[in-house]
């Protein structure tokens, strides 16, 4: 049995291209060149030298050993907090706006939610020239203020996307409208493995250098490649994706995702999606998603801009739903927590999104040998005001 | 052979396709539009299944949608509203929506609903061309139940030829890539676009959708298909400053004098 | 003639350690063990294992492309913003902080100006346990809000230093006094290549990492070590020490270093300390320092609070002096115009101090084939206000 | 022979020294100050030359150099001030200031000014007794200038030997290692750090600093040494509600009753 994509798009039962006709040459083109064109040695050669030059790649695998300590096993971080622009996020947007560029096109839009594929989409535009809409969602906006203004003055357009829960899901809404009025010269630079197939095997494949690195770095490090487990948080899935890549067909690897349960995954203030969703189609992809009987989305609610989103990528949806994968769920309060642990035992404050992954730690009993890399996905610098607001309460 | 066939049966120009949210403005004024509308000589209505996430439509159409979720629609309202349709007018109605709200409904489920109100094609915009015929298009055959397919300036001849063959009701050909809700003039890349459509798919019906607003567009859209279908434009004007039945009295004769 | 520091522990005519009795066996301590302590073995494997997995070492020499072009000439960053914590003080604080412990501290002050040197600070601290007090001037806790956030997040009390100008220098001042107060169980971790001997030779020898990748990374892309020009900020000079160090004694490689001439050199308002200063002793060096006739300190300007600071380490005066390496003074305004370009150029958002160093590609005129690698010290999420608020009011 | 050495070799037991900032309160209170301080028995008076960064001072000195800075004290009003010293008084004066004042204002005029107002000593607390012994000592020796220089518990007995050698004046012992301005009472490890510098230099003169702040602390650090030297403590009475000369001779009848 496989775990990645099949000939037709889909993981199992989960992904597809559900999409209005106004998209489909872009998203035809995009599924009958990505393969050819990311496998050519030119643009190969031309992502792998901006991945290490301009991203600071490999990211390192920390043996964490405070951390370690207290949770008695060895934990590995794998530190995607230091790549540029401070996310796993730009690892995509890399590969995408050199593909872009092979396609052709000249201006690009981007979704949202943390902002952090927003800074990191803005960052490659700057660095091709290329013209750059990013859609925000408006209470993100407001939430994640110093990404924003990173966007700016890094010469990006930042649309307020005002409709639903105005978050990251109105803010993929938005852009996908966008690009059904700007079909011909604009690409879309989705930020997660979500969306219409190929966007999800794209963008994992663009994130695989994550596990491809830890395979390596493990080696050194243990002389194994295989870890014990695998920790990520998920929203959308990108950083999971990328961080579990390598090791999808390697079943002495276990997986863990931690959802974000907002206030708690009963409260209706949740975005649990793999607990509280049903398969059903969002941005073109069948997945699990949280919605109503009438398939009506579900506003979700998480405290974290980048995890607050009612669907998850299809690869993922069919690892949990085949149990290949756990999921933890992970409340606003146990992030905050785990977020001060990591920043006081460690000295590394972690992006909101990436605490939810640690707050795993709380939950599962490791046996002392058992090696355990934590997706360190992205820096906090972004959620500084949140988490001052948090201390101060408290 | 359902109300919508039968109609292009007999009619084959200048053919007016309203679209309107279902529960909207009020959850009540479903059936009264649709026979406001058919009163005043609109040839089909296209009724719109409110959707939290309607990716293929523009704000207009967005927000009376979620306007519509709040008044409290949802597609088990909607059929009973609809089961009075057929007492009163025998006006083609198509439904639109999106591909999830059936899903979750039930796919037969739903089809079996809109054959007993009287519901006679559907319009399903992220339903791809491939997975219907792969998968569903037996269920509405054997319904008698119409589908409408879109085709862009940017589907190629191949696809056009396809996207017709599998419209049973009309293929709903989109004015220009953008959103509904946009208005503007036909330019000459549109033009040049209908006349391929035209010189490509001479037998089958079709009905431009997509900034048609006002008379001129309408009839300026007539001359190169069937008919046209406006939507946003509609939607504007039922929340006018007359009374619900006068607003769309005074919107549908200035679309036709 | 070498430029390296002499036996008594002075540059030429500048170093040196005039220090109060009372510090007196703490820096005899620290200069009688500094080299033998770090020159051992596990000292070097312990400080190179952190610097490549926890600060992300060797930082990438990028060429940029863009930039290279609107110059016209080879302009290589060395991407010391892509270090933990985002600047290249983290490599001083991983030094200082293992030597700390093999002297058997338990206690940790530092002062900071931009807060980069405080972060990186409490950083070490959370790693390894230490209690941590950051002295930073008030007007500074005010400008640099999001360091501070991020010093109390990692578990630092940041003191604020009320004297004087209220800034850097205030807050070394503070920080002398305390380790005045306590000096038995305390550790003076200080940010730059400034104090008393052995301070600014052993600061100097941590951050001369920086160049010794510098020359691997250059050798590796044009086949020669030395570049033609090296560009660096100067506040205290640590950036720029290590980006020279290994150059030294290479005379065909030229040293630029751009100091903050604040709202012009001669307003009254500028920290162009190697312009306006004359040698005098300002926190335990003879060096280059901006005071009155009577040798009282003249308080310093520049918006950038990492370069707010009247002296300069004695290894770069004596640099100065003796026509080594050459000053250029850059405004406020320079400095942003600077900052904005490399965002909207390269998408990188530099450090405001670091936009210093990239204002001097617009004085200086170089040859198509010269080879010029600047020093990319720091990113600037810290500085965002302050961009947003130029952006905003131009 | 100057007036410091005058004095510790008539005096050998209970020698009070105050230390004042020149300049402070207002800036023509300095030698009103001396004056008082002579006229109330003090035995020495050490004027502090106010800096801008007093590393080795703590708060309540600093603020009081920065107020005198902003009085505009500075060198040569100081030498001007001081210039009529010797017609009113005797006492030994010192002055107290940072090394940096001395170099830019030129050492060796700096050192004939305070020759020719009458100054005594010097303690310059960031001077370090290497380069003073290898640079200045004998342009202090050839103008009859004493030194003193600071040891404190730290402080190696080798080192203290040198510092005591090297002290023309007296030696400074720190009551403890921390800035001037702190007040508390004597400790056990205070007590065996007196007593072992008593032991080790039984033939120095010593005056001990930081931290006296009263009567019982003053007569408390005679035990251990010739005397004592009070500043934080004088500085704030110096502000007290009263008038500058009613304060200053409250405070010293406080600590000598
Ligand atoms: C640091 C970080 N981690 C994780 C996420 C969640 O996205 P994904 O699940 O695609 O990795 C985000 C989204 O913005 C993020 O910024
Ligand atoms: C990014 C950055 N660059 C430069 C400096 C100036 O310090 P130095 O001259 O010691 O490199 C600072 C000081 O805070 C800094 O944060």
């Amino acid at each position: 049995m496989t775990y990645n994509i099949n000939q037709k798009g889909f993981y199992g039962q989960f992904g597809g291209a559900y999409i209005p006709e106004m998209l489909y040459s872009n998203i035809a083109r995009l599924k009958d060149s990505y393969l050819e064109i990311t496998s050519k040695a030119s643009f190969k050669q031309k992502f792998h030298a901006l991945l290490k030059d301009y991203v600071g790649r490999p990211s390192p695998l920390y043996f964490a050993e405070r951390l370690s300590e207290k949770y008695e096993c060895q934990i590995y971080l794998k530190r995607e907090d230091l790549n540029h622009t401070g996310a796993h996020k730009i690892n995509n947007t890399i590969g995408q706006i050199l593909l872009a560029r092979e396609l052709g096109k000249t201006r690009i839009i981007a979704e949202t939610g943390a902002g952090q594929h927003g800074v990191a989409t803005a960052t490659v535009c700057a660095l091709m020239d290329m013209e750059c809409i990013v859609y925000m969602g408006s209470v993100d906006i407001v939430r994640q203020a110093a990404n924003v203004s990173r966007m700016r003055m890094l010469g990006a357009e930042v649309r307020p996307a005002e409709s639903g829960s105005k978050t990251l899901k109105d803010a993929t809404n938005e852009a996908i409208r966008d690009w059904i009025d700007n079909p011909v010269e604009t690409h879309y630079i989705i930020g997660s493995v979500v969306g219409p197939h190929p966007y999800p095997d794209m963008v994992a494949r663009f994130q695989s250098v994550i596990s491809e690195e830890i395979r390596i770095q493990l080696k050194e490090k243990i002389g194994r490649e295989n870890p014990d487990y695998i920790i990520a948080c998920v929203g959308g899935g990108s950083n999971a994706a990328g961080a579990i890549y390598h090791y999808l067909d390697q079943s002495d690897v276990k997986f863990v995702f931690a959802e974000a349960a907002g206030l708690g995954v009963e409260t209706g203030h949740s975005a649990a999606t793999s607990i509280l969703g049903k398969p059903g189609i969002i941005h073109g992809a069948n997945t699990l998603l949280m919605q109503d009987k009438y398939g009506q989305i579900i506003e979700p609610y998480s405290i974290s801009a980048g995890l607050d989103y009612p669907g998850i990528g299809p690869m993922l949806a069919n690892l949990i739903h085949s149990a290949r994968a756990t999921v933890e769920a992970i409340t606003d309060q146990q992030a905050m927590d785990a977020a001060f642990s990591l920043a006081r035992t460690e000295g590394i404050i972690p992006a909101l999104e990436t605490a939810h992954a640690f707050a795993v730690l709380e939950r599962k009993k490791f046996l002392p040998e058992d090696v355990v890399v934590i997706n360190l996905s992205g820096r906090g610098d972004k959620d500084l005001p949140t988490y001052i607001k948090a201390d101060l309460a408290s | 052979m359902n109300r919508l066939q039968k109609l292009f049966d007999t009619k084959q120009g200048d053919i007016l396709n309203i679209y309107a949210p279902a529960g909207y403005p009020k959850l009540e004024d479903t059936m009264s539009i649709i026979t406001e509308l058919d009163r005043l000589g609109v040839d089909i209505i296209e009724l719109g299944m409110p959707y939290s996430d309607p990716m293929a439509d523009g704000k207009t159409i967005q927000d009376s949608s979620q306007i519509a979720l709040e008044n409290g629609m949802n597609l088990d309202v909607l059929f009973q509203q609809l089961s009075t349709l057929r007492e009163n007018t025998q006006v083609p109605v198509v439904l639109m929506g999106y591909f999830n709200q059936l899903v979750q409904y039930g796919l037969e489920r739903f089809l079996d609903s809109c054959v007993k109100v009287g519901v006679d094609g559907l319009i399903l915009p992220d339903l791809p061309m491939e997975i219907y015929s792969n998968q569903f298009q037996a269920l509405f055959e054997e319904r008698d139940l119409s589908m409408s397919f879109l085709v862009t300036p940017e589907t190629s001849d191949a696809r056009c030829q396809t996207a017709a063959q599998l419209s049973t009701g009309f293929l709903y050909v989109v004015s220009s890539s953008s959103i509904t809700g946009k208005s503007g003039n036909l330019g000459e890349d549109q033009i040049s676009y209908f006349e391929k459509i035209q010189s490509l798919l001479p037998d089958t019906n079709k009905l431009i959708g997509f900034g048609i607003h006002d008379q001129a567009s309408y009839e300026n859209a007539c001359e190169y298909a069937n008919g046209a279908i406006i939507g946003s434009a509609f939607i504007r004007a039922l929340t006018g400053d007359k009374e619900l039945s006068s607003n769309i009295e005074e919107f549908i004769t200035s679309i036709r004098p």
